[in-house]
């Protein structure tokens, strides 16, 4: 048997805006293993937290086509039922802002007992409250008999984020989504909340996909790294070969434009991220933002292409890209 | 140079107003409200400047609670007076002092409502307690006894009496704004760039919330219509001899006019329903428009 | 929570003593005295005068309030002038019939807001929820004395299933099961009435909390967890919402009493607010006084009633 | 003469409580902080939130009430906010964290530029536009647009905006307070390129408000490190980085992400040995109440928060 825990293929999600369906996520297929960090980058817009959105399915007003199979369960054409078996079992998330993704009216252990009762009827009010103590232990809460009775406002910031691990653990899924675990958090915490995130990774085995717009994060933590741009993937590979090999144009100038040692200038995209409604539908999205590279260059329709094992690049622009210098970019870079 | 200011000033883009008018006639439903409400505001104040106040309200005994006829439209009351009349002026007296009370009120309530905002502290502390009084005190009773107790009662001092118990709402309303927008960076960002308190207040908060003041205002009238035809039903609102809307419906209380005299009653019901409605028609209707410029902005 | 609940009857305090000043403004601007309603006319402008200095109404203002604050305290509120009796006594008979017919508007009130409230905001931009909109929209814009009228005149008069007037049959032996049914079907048609519209209010902040609740994080959270949606509304979206709603009635105090004012007028309903009406009508100046003295003693206690209950179900408030 | 000289600036907010509502304790937001800048270079100010960077910020320039210690701008006293000549207002500007909520949303390109000429300079409405126009040209946003509203531009437009906003009066210090952090990495980097250049340009000195020591690297002279309201570390970027002293320092350089996934392991084993070294050697870096000891010299540009010696 294989070791692929997640299985999506071209997953298409689309939101409705005027009457008229417009798709964030287009033509995605990818898979995650077992016991494997996926990184998935992004700027804002990219569609990368609508990605996560679908596989959870938690968007209320979306279309999704495409399949996205869990241990060969499509979750798609699942009916709600099965799914609520699912969500919160088999597969968990962590949200990006812990002051608003908990209940403010509810005390911290009622919270994370609602996941094991869902999905744990075994377990009595006893074993539960035990878990649940265990649970905050786990993820490193001092005093988890205090916490257990605490309402949300009275944590800080990272103490909350352990609480919503503590919920997504609950039950060991087997697929963990974290999407912008740490945006909302200090940079101590974020390295804490991080090596949390590994910690538990040994501990459940479970596949876990990140969603983040920091690369740095990505080196850290990833196996393989998906970069998303409008809504597609241009470029996976495993994570060495993405940061020693970047390929796509994107993936090179996102590169560029983070402050790294020696650098005096720093690389600026031109343009703009598109908006849902007037994103680029038809060949390399990413043309407009580079046009110093000949049209001729671009495919009519991208595709994902392996360049060597696992590493995978759309459109053929990559080949003839290069980085026009500062002086050039001055005079049309910023607009 | 002339020139060039005068393509300044044409360029300048909407103003609130305009915006929420714009947006206002694309909502039918408010559109045909706020036709309503500007045919029926020119048709009983021009109507009313043929009638003769004091011949409709003169008691005539010999044509006491008529029905509907070709020399009454709408029939007489109990006293024998011309009903319709009685419609047109009431109607006229209810939109004005509903205008007067949202003015006199709103000015007040804003004015309160941003100082209290913008200055924030002990200034607002002090002065939300003041709200806080008021809010709670029994407002019909008071105005009651007011308008009871002063000596020389006209529609101006009805006015003044009522907006003294009105004004919280908006100066709330203002105030959670006002406290709001002042925290906002482009506030604080006027500061370090020398702008007065008074500026900041005047040429950067207030241009932020007009939307909102119009739209509060407009609904405030509606209210304001309600709460003055309410007290004119209860025999405390205009003085005597003053036809209004919410005379007309007193004598309803009477059974035999509810049961059996229709033409009394009814068609004041139904005017004040209507007026109410469609002001309520037309400030929720800016409301969305503003909500969605919000949005866009 | 003891310290929110001590911080806010220190508000109150202050409160109710600029209520009764105002009060005692309102009954010095008043025409007459104490002594008004009481004497025989043919006493002579000697007598009367000895009368005033006796009852100390010739003493500086703050004398004459300190008087009777300590009067208002031992449940002192004057003479009535037209009952030629205490004014508590006058109110006492009155009070039973306004507290009758509030809780009956406050229970009715319940019952049909939270319903519709519920259903609107789970199932908002339905067929349903636009109809439940579409009444409170028309609720707003009515004001309740052409509605109680509307009421009465169907119900009263053409359907003739309740009782058009009065508190209680004629004839009924107080103290009876007859006696206390009748009470409570006569106070059914106002309180309704008064319910009608007051749902509005209601109905409305439940629809815009629900509606706003469900598009909060935590609620993806809870379906994250897997948790079904009867399961997300049952035990996020809707206790969140619902449990403030309890801390409504305090402040609904103020606009109940707007209404029994309107409604005992209509139905000739024997309360406190149509002897307010009354007594401002023959000038019986001390029940007013005292009417508007208790009202909004009402409503500030409703308020302070209120503040705490929400303090005691939002734990945020709370730990302030 | 130091251009921009802080001594022992101390910015308390009241803790409102007990019955009474009265002020029963401070948040000493910034608690004697001291530090000098010469004109022409880049300041860092790291922190988490809550250490006070961007309370001293603000204090400085009178955007909060100074507890007490002193502000002098070329030797003068600006401390107390009535203190604050016109000279100091014009010269010393600010740059906001939000381009969305820094620009207000009812005013035209050219009102929101305007703003501070209106205020200092009178101008004639034609050499206000032309002003303005000029403006926009220095920081790229096409002067077309003079008479849109922000909604109708981009965050990176909107904060270049805000810029020429902040540049108008030709300030000698600007005060930027996480300027970057709204902003994608992409647009992020024309921001930070875009205010090295008017530097260059205008000799502007910046006081650099962060949260990303690796902005902060990139674009700063220097650097202070806060901790809880106190400076905890204050040197060259080299300083910084390459002889970090402070354990607080050393723990906020190991949190940084290694962008090469080679290092990962290296970087993980030293976040491990500070964590430990932070758990060990707590006391030698703070006081009784986990504050920062006072600054003590280690090299001419060096300094770091240690108990005195002796």
């Amino acid at each position: 048997m294989s070791n692929e825990l997640l299985k999506i293929k071209n997953l298409k999600t689309s939101f409705r805006i005027d009457d008229e369906y417009y798709a964030a996520v287009d033509d995605v297929t990818l898979t995650l293993n077992k016991n494997e960090i996926l990184g998935i980058v992004g700027e804002s817009g990219s569609g990368k937290s609508a990605l996560a959105f679908s596989i959870m399915r938690l968007h209320t007003r979306a279309k999704i086509e495409g399949e996205i199979s869990l241990n060969n369960q499509n979750i798609v054409k699942m009916p709600k039922s099965k799914l609520n078996k699912i969500r919160g079992d088999e597969m968990a998330m962590i949200f990006q802002d812990p002051l608003t993704a908990l209940n403010p009216l509810m005390p911290i252990g009622r919270q994370i007992e609602e996941n094991l009762f869902l999905h744990n009827k075994k377990l009595g009010q006893q074993g539960r409250k035990k878990r649940t103590i265990e649970l905050l232990n786990l993820v490193g809460i001092p005093r988890p008999e205090r916490v257990y009775e605490q309402f949300p406002h009275e944590l800080s910031g990272g103490m909350r984020q352990r609480v919503i691990i503590a919920i997504a653990i609950a039950n060991d899924p087997e697929l963990l989504i974290a999407d912008e675990p740490t945006t909302a958090l200090d940079v101590t915490i974020q390295a804490q909340i991080l090596d949390l995130i590994q910690e538990l990774k040994q501990k459940i085995h479970a596949g876990i996909i990140l969603i983040t717009h920091d690369l740095g994060v990505v080196a850290e933590m990833a196996d393989r790294v998906a970069v998303m741009y409008a809504g597609q993937i241009v470029e996976i590979a495993p994570v060495d070969k993405l940061f020693a090999n970047p390929l796509h144009p994107y993936t090179r100038s996102l590169l560029n434009s983070v402050p790294t040692e020696g650098q005096d200038r720093l690389h600026v995209i031109q343009g703009v991220v598109p908006t849902l409604k007037n994103l680029p539908r038809t060949g390399c999205r990413f043309a407009e933002r580079i046009p110093w590279v000949d049209a001729s260059h671009h495919e009519e329709n991208p595709d994902l292409h392996e360049v060597e094992p696992g590493h995978f690049v759309r459109c053929t622009c990559y080949k003839h890209f290069y980085f026009p210098d500062n002086k050039e970019e001055q005079e049309n870079g910023v607009s | 140079m002339e020139a060039n200011t005068a393509k300044i000033a044409e360029q300048k883009s909407p103003s609130s107003l305009n915006i929420l008018l714009r947006e206002l006639v694309r909502d039918k439903l408010a559109l045909v409200s706020l036709i309503f409400l500007i045919l029926i505001t020119a048709f009983v104040f021009g109507i009313s400047l043929f009638l003769n106040q004091a011949e409709i309200v003169t008691v005539d005994l010999f044509a006491i609670n008529e029905p509907p006829s070709d020399q009454f439209i709408l029939g007489t009351d109990y006293g024998g007076r011309d009903v319709f009349g009685q419609l047109i002026i009431g109607t006229r007296n209810s939109l004005a002092i509903g205008f007067l009370v949202t003015v006199i009120s709103g000015v007040f309530g804003i004015a309160f409502g941003v100082v209290s905002g913008y200055f924030g502290g002990h200034i607002d502390n002090f002065m939300m307690r003041i709200i806080d009084f008021f809010m709670v005190l029994p407002f019909l009773m008071i105005i009651i006894v007011f308008v009871t107790m002063t000596p020389s009662y006209d529609i101006f001092t009805f006015a003044v009496i009522m907006a003294a118990f009105n004004w919280m709402g908006i100066a709330r309303l203002i105030r959670s704004k006002a406290l709001q927008e002042k925290e906002l960076d482009y506030a604080q960002a006027s500061k370090t760039l020398g702008s007065s308190n008074f500026s900041i207040i005047f040429k950067q908060v207030l241009p932020n919330i007009t939307s909102l003041i119009i739209v509060t205002m407009t609904l405030n009238l509606a209210q304001n219509i309600g709460i003055e035809s309410g007290l004119s039903f209860l025999g405390f609102g205009f003085p005597e001899d003053t036809p209004s809307l919410g005379t007309l419906l007193a004598y309803a209380t009477n059974p035999q006019t509810l049961e059996f005299r229709w033409w009394i009653w009814v068609p004041a019901a139904v005017l004040i329903l209507l007026l109410m409605l469609s002001v309520r028609n037309v400030g929720e209707a800016l409301r969305r428009a503003a909500d969605a410029r919000q949005r866009r902005g | 929570m003891w310290k929110f609940i001590v911080r806010r009857l220190l508000i109150t305090f202050p409160q109710i003593v600029f209520l009764s000043v105002l009060v005692f403004i309102m009954a010095q601007l008043m025409p007459g005295d104490a002594l008004t309603g009481l004497i025989d006319p043919t006493i002579t402008q000697e007598a009367l005068e000895i009368q005033r200095e006796r009852l100390g109404l010739n003493n500086p203002w703050y004398i004459q309030y300190a008087d009777w604050v300590t009067g208002l305290v031992q449940g002192d509120l004057g003479q009535s002038y037209r009952f030629k009796t205490d004014v508590t006594a006058v109110i006492s008979e009155r009070l039973n019939n306004t507290v009758l017919l509030s809780v009956v508007a406050l229970v009715f009130t319940y019952l049909i807001a939270i319903p519709l409230g519920l259903i609107s905001g789970r199932y908002n931009d339905s067929p349903l929820d636009s109809a439940i909109t579409g009444y409170t929209y028309l609720g707003f814009a009515t004001p309740i004395f052409i509605f109680a009228l509307v009421i009465l005149w169907i119900f009263g008069y053409q359907l003739g299933w309740f009782p058009t007037s009065g508190s209680v049959a004629p004839g009924m032996q107080p103290g009876t099961m007859e006696y206390y049914l009748s009470k409570l079907n006569h106070s059914l048609l106002p309180g309704i009435s008064i319910a009608l519209i007051s749902v509005v209010g209601t109905v409305q902040y439940l629809r815009s909390e629900i509606v706003d609740t469900k598009q909060k994080d935590f609620i993806i959270t809870a379906r994250a967890k897997g948790a079904s949606e009867n399961r997300v509304y049952n035990r996020h979206i809707f206790r969140n919402s619902v449990l403030p709603i309890a801390a409504f009635f305090g402040w609904e105090i103020t606009s109940l009493i707007t209404g029994t004012v309107f409604v005992e007028r209509i139905f000739g309903y024997p309360g406190m607010g149509l002897l307010f009406l009354e007594s401002i009508g023959q000038r019986d100046f001390s029940v007013v006084t005292a009417l508007t003295l208790l009202f909004g003693i009402a409503s500030i206690l409703g308020a302070l009633l209120s503040d705490i209950i929400l303090g005691m179900v939002d734990p945020r408030i709370r730990i302030k | 003469m130091a251009f921009l000289d802080v001594k022992d600036l101390q910015v308390y907010f009241p803790i409102k409580g007990g019955i009474l509502n009265r002020t029963v304790d401070h948040i000493r937001a910034v608690d004697g902080v001291s530090f000098e800048l010469e004109q022409g270079k880049t300041y860092g100010l790291v922190g988490e939130s809550g250490s006070g960077k961007s309370t001293t910020g603000r204090a400085i320039i009178g955007l909060e009430d100074v507890t007490s210690g002193q502000v002098l701008f070329n030797g003068k006293d600006v401390t107390d906010k009535k203190a604050k000549t016109k000279d100091f207002r014009k010269d010393v500007q600010m740059i906001f964290q939000d381009p969305y909520s820094s620009l207000n949303p009812r005013k035209r390109v050219l009102d929101i530029v305007a703003e501070p000429l209106r205020n200092y300079e009178k101008l004639s409405k034609l050499e206000e536009r032309k002003r303005v126009q000029e403006l926009l040209d220095i920081v790229n946003v096409s002067s077309d647009s003079i008479f849109k509203y922000p909604h109708e531009f981009s965050g990176g437009q909107r904060q270049r905006i805000g810029i020429a906003r902040a540049i108008a009066l030709k300030p000698k210090l600007i005060i930027a307070d996480e300027p970057v952090s709204a902003l994608d990495v992409s647009v992020q980097a024309q921001v930070l390129n875009f205010l090295q250049e008017i530097q260059k340009e205008l000799n502007l000195t910046y006081l650099f408000i962060s949260h990303d020591l690796g902005v902060v690297k990139h674009m700063c002279d220097n650097i202070s490190i806060m901790y809880k309201g106190r400076y905890v570390e204050q040197g060259s970027t080299k300083d910084i980085f390459e002889n970090p002293q402070h354990i607080y320092t050393k723990r906020l350089i190991a949190a940084i992400p290694d962008i090469d996934p080679k290092n990962r392991e290296r970087q993980f084993k030293f976040r491990q040995e500070i964590a430990k070294e932070y758990r060990e050697s707590y006391d030698r870096y703070f006081d009784g109440n986990g504050l920062a000891f006072g600054l003590q010299s280690i090299s001419s540009t060096h300094k770091v928060a240690l108990p005195e010696k002796g």
